[in-house]
């Protein structure tokens, strides 16, 4: 193990995995949405372009690609461009501090499955995640029309009074686990034997839905409502620009997914750890672990969005504050009671 | 009690797991796409498809230009003239024009034909790629299948 | 901070206005202050056409006023004919009749189900109401060949008639139906959320229904028991035994759960039409060319989406003088103003996916 | 021969009603094909469909109807004769009135009566040109506002003037 290999090869191959995981996962999105969506409305989906449908992602793409780059004449010509990118940085920045698996011994070197590991991981997360409200607000301001106007002003409510409840929530995973770094809380879960998922069943739940209504999606799915604000607030966006607000969208449902799996459900520890029989599970690395259940909390969105009607924006934010904060302030007592007692 | 039950059943979400249950039901359940070019769907007996004249076993056709079908017609898609050979027993269409665009598929033609000689088909592959091809005259109201389309994509410009 | 109004335009391309219809919206921060709606993107002129064409050429182009429920145009426009002329028509026509138009009406609710439940979100519920729709648009091709703009109906009574093999496969759609239906309402009925879209959205009380002329499931939402195929019975409905449904506080929920009713009222109709289905011709022998003497008659029937009318008046010769159309969808979208006030911008598209409005109907 | 006004009984009642109440306004009455219909005079209108809506309970109007007799129309007879179709509920029956109205003459608008009047006056403006005084705004429904002729007059070419708009 030269130090050219591991100062210079192995950091520069890490972040180009953490660039490719979240667009594989995208392009899986993509196509797993549309075929869940469709297998559960009693039609089959995109099934001609590859096998079955596979490439449909890519001709997706392809086809953004070259669309003509439209822009309002009034719109404000460097919020319009620049918003996008917002949204696109700061999710998939947001996966530098996801831990995907155990560290693998290389020889001598110990290569760890994320890119930076810090005491306040957690807290960069979340702060990265609001900076995508920022893209959508400039880009919804930007694009000087109405329907985009409404749907930034929709999503600046509604991602911000949904932190609260979250940041809650992810205050009794951190109460219960002494420490803000994801890699130690999946530790931590391990050395205790018990998922937080199970331990605190209310933080989750909450953290879940929540989570979802920070991503826009699914019942909360106003800011960009189609039957109402024709597409909300990237109406006006065509082209790469809208190509990627879409990309965005479903990297930060993979980030909340990721979270979801790492505070509740242990990242990439195997299920059922203390059960003999099941001890073949463990031959499985961590990292497909961690694939496993992003997989079945993803399939849950998409599951999600091909049940619910869309809330009214009154009582999205009647749910919030009138149930989910007292509910996360309470929730966070009984935890902090419980740990006292315990 | 009720209200202890609502609040019971509002509290544990059973009114979105129920939900919930019933797309993952569907998930499983039999999917009714026809995929078309490959599969197509047999249209009914009485399909009212696209409008085409006959000939008897003959050859001979049944058509006796009478313009029953002229008049009857409510958007005057026809236009027809008839001609009586010497010696032969019927008027005979010289000029039948007849134009696709203006068709509502009503059915009074065929009703009041006395020779049945303009009946439905059963081809609703209708489209074309421009006003030419949707202007029939007489020979091309014997066209059916792959010369009909052919006839529908006249106007078309790409090579074919 | 001086208050703002923005005036929004939603149409006349948007995506659930049910085609071509534009409303003036003035919206102080998603509350609707004021509605007007902008019609007449769809206009043909259809009244000028009818005084030009013969009383049975008018049939296939009132298919294409509700293109939803075509055959219920059909319907309205001949029994309004042949009380004029003065035809009286076969009973097993009659019978069928009730059949053809109670399916429509069915596929009708069921094409406004899935439109009004995608545009408050529920997308997958427009597939499963689509899905049952063309089980009847099935039966409407194997019986007279076509599926939306069906011309099913003929002045003297129908063109073709029902054999087993049709009456087997309608009772076998018709068994269908429910199954489908219970999904639906098991997706919708007890839903939160759907139930925080729609009960107490577009309220409108009874004495505003029949102020406005409100007719149809929204007027029998708000509890005004008013249903033509009762109180003014046409085509041997009087011969059938069926419930009106009626809501009590007249919200868009209750408008859903009487389409809903309806649905199954609908079907013990259809079946109890099979199941006496007398014997018989299945139309009179009408001279090619109607002259009918000079008068005129107002016609109404209970089409799915309301009252709708057609006055006809005849001058003796083989063209009607003038024909109009009383249409429910015209008269149903003018109280969208009083319904949608005060409620917030995602609920005007609720409360206009409820009244079930159809552009062709509107703007003739 | 349009039947005997006496045989329908409830028209028979709300007739008399109507003509003890507004002596000259009706001119003639009829029922025909089992429709009953009332021709008045123009200046009694208004009150009239608020008596018929108030004391006999016509609550509804289900549509106005305008002819164009251009052609019919005896010497000196007016143009347009506009039809009110009434219904009530409950009780289930209808009566017309019918009002005749010169070329540029107007007429009450009925709005202040029933509501539901506001779209149909306006589609009859679009159409014929019978202007409805009092109406809160009466202006084209279907056309657009600057399309000059009214297209459902009979002198009114079927193809439309070409180069319309």
């Amino acid at each position: 193990m030269t130090p050219f290999v591991a100062e210079v090869l192995i950091p520069v191959g890490k972040v180009v995995a953490v660039i490719l995981y979240p667009m594989v996962m995208v392009v899986v999105m993509i196509w797993l949405e549309r075929r869940v969506v469709a297998l559960m409305q009693g039609r089959l989906g995109p099934n001609r372009v590859g096998f079955q449908g596979l490439l449909q992602p890519v001709a997706d793409a392809v086809k953004l690609f070259f669309k003509e780059n439209i822009m309002q004449r009034q719109a404000d010509t460097f919020l319009f461009n620049v918003s996008p990118v917002l949204v696109m940085f700061s999710s998939l920045l947001a996966f530098c501090f996801v831990p995907l698996g155990e560290p693998i011994m290389l020889g001598s070197y110990n290569l760890t499955l994320w890119i930076a590991e810090s005491p306040v991981g957690l807290l960069i997360i979340l702060g990265l995640s609001s900076i995508s409200v920022f893209g959508v607000i400039f880009g919804g301001w930007a694009s000087n029309s109405k329907y985009p106007l409404m749907g930034a002003l929709r999503s600046v409510v509604q991602v911000l009074s949904y932190e609260i409840p979250i940041g809650l929530t992810v205050l009794t995973v951190v109460f219960v686990a002494r420490s803000m770094d994801l890699v130690e809380i999946v530790r931590r879960q391990e050395a205790s034997g018990v998922w937080y998922g199970f331990l605190m069943p209310v933080s989750f739940v909450v953290f879940w839905i929540s989570g979802i209504a920070e991503t826009n999606r699914a019942p909360f799915d106003l800011p960009e409502a189609e039957s109402e604000l024709v597409a909300g607030y990237h109406t006006e966006y065509s082209g790469m620009k809208f190509a990627f607000f879409y990309m965005a969208e479903y990297a930060h449902m993979v980030l909340v997914s990721s979270l979801v799996v790492i505070l509740f459900f242990g990242g990439w520890l195997p299920p059922f750890p203390s059960v003999k029989a099941l001890s073949f599970l463990h031959a499985a690395p961590g990292f497909v672990w961690y694939l496993v259940k992003i997989m079945f909390f993803l399939y849950l969105y998409v599951w999600i969005r091909a049940t619910f009607p869309r809330y009214r924006f009154d009582s999205l934010i009647r749910l919030v504050w009138k149930w989910f904060v007292p509910l996360s302030l309470l929730n966070f007592l009984a935890v902090a009671l419980g740990r006292f007692l315990l | 009690m009720s209200r202890l039950k609502r609040f019971l059943k509002m509290a544990f979400l059973l009114d979105i797991l129920q939900g919930l249950g019933v797309t993952l039901r569907l998930y499983f359940s039999r999917k009714v796409t026809v995929q078309y070019p490959e599969q197509v769907q047999e249209p009914a007996p009485r399909f009212r498809g696209i409008l085409r004249l006959h000939r008897d076993e003959g050859g001979e056709p049944l058509c006796i230009a009478c313009k029953a079908c002229q008049r009857a017609c409510g958007t005057n898609c026809f236009d027809i003239e008839g001609k009586k050979e010497e010696g032969a027993k019927v008027m005979r269409p010289v000029k039948f024009d007849w134009k696709l665009d203006r068709c509502s598929f009503c059915g009074f033609c065929v009703e009041v034909c006395p020779t049945a000689a303009i009946r439905f088909s059963r081809e609703f592959r209708l489209t074309g790629t421009g006003k030419v091809g949707l202007f029939f005259r007489l020979p091309d109201m014997y066209l059916a299948g792959e010369d009909l389309q052919e006839h529908l994509c006249a106007g078309c410009r790409r090579p074919q | 901070m001086a208050f703002k109004e923005i005036d929004l335009n939603m149409g006349p391309q948007h995506p659930s206005t049910h085609g071509v219809l534009r409303l003036k919206l003035a919206v102080d921060n998603e509350v609707v202050l004021r509605v007007e709606p902008v019609v007449g993107y769809l206009h043909r002129g259809m009244e000028k056409l009818w005084e030009n064409l013969t009383y049975t050429q008018v049939v296939p182009l009132t298919d294409r006023l509700d293109y939803i429920a075509s055959l219920s145009n059909n319907l309205g426009y001949v029994l309004a004919v042949e009380k004029l002329a003065g035809i009286e028509v076969p009973r097993r026509a009659r019978y069928i009749r009730v059949v053809l138009a109670e399916l429509q009406r069915l596929a009708s609710h069921l094409a406004w189900l899935g439109f009004m439940a995608n545009d408050i979100g529920a997308m997958s519920v427009l597939l499963y109401g689509f899905e049952a729709r063309e089980t009847i648009l099935d039966v409407f091709e194997e019986y007279c060949g076509a599926r939306l703009t069906i011309h099913g109906i003929r002045i003297g009574g129908v063109p073709h008639d029902l054999d087993g093999a049709l009456v087997a496969r309608i009772r076998k759609v018709l068994d269908g139906i429910p199954a489908r239906l219970a999904d639906i309402r098991a997706l919708l009925d007890e839903n939160r959320i759907w139930k925080g879209r729609t009960v107490g959205v577009g309220t409108i009380t009874a004495s505003a229904a029949i102020e406005y002329g409100l007719t149809g499931p929204p007027l029998r939402a708000s509890g005004v028991r008013w249903d033509l195929r009762k109180d003014l019975p046409y085509s041997s409905y009087d011969e059938f035994d069926f419930e009106v449904p009626l809501g009590r506080n007249g919200d868009v929920y209750d408008r859903y759960l009487i389409r809903l009713e309806e649905i199954c009222q609908s079907i013990r109709i259809v079946r109890q039409a099979l199941d006496g289905l007398p014997e018989g011709e299945t139309s009179v022998k009408v001279p090619r060319v109607l002259k009918v003497a000079p008068s005129e008659v107002f016609h109404t029937i209970e089409a799915p989406k309301g009252v709708l009318g057609f006055y006809i008046k005849s001058n003796g010769t083989d063209k009607p003088e003038r024909v109009k159309m009383k249409s429910p969808s015209f008269i149903n979208l003018q109280s969208l103003e009083h319904m949608c006030k005060g409620n917030l911008f995602s609920d005007v598209v609720g409360i206009l996916g409820s009244l079930d409005i159809v552009l062709g109907e509107i703007d003739k | 021969m349009p039947e005997l006004a006496a045989d329908r009984p409830d028209f028979r009642q709300a007739l008399e009603a109507l003509t003890g109440r507004f002596p000259g306004a009706v001119l003639s009455s009829g029922v025909e094909k089992g429709e009953s219909a009332v021709r008045l005079r123009k200046d009694d209108l208004e009150a009239v469909l608020r008596f018929l809506k108030d004391e006999l309970g016509f609550n509804v109007l289900e549509d106005i109807i305008v002819l164009d007799n251009v052609r019919t129309a005896a010497e000196g007879g007016k143009r347009f004769s506009v039809l009110y179709q009434l219904y009530r509920h409950p009780g289930a029956s209808r009566i017309r009135l019918v009002v005749d109205v010169g070329d540029n003459e107007g007429l009450a608008s009925a709005v202040p009566v029933y509501r539901s009047a506001d779209w149909a006056e306006r589609e009859a403006f679009d159409m014929f040109g019978v202007r409805f005084e009092g109406h809160p705004g009466l202006r084209r429904i279907y056309l657009p506002d600057d399309f000059e002729g009214y297209p459902l007059r009979k002198d009114f070419p079927l193809e439309g003037r070409d180069g319309g708009v």
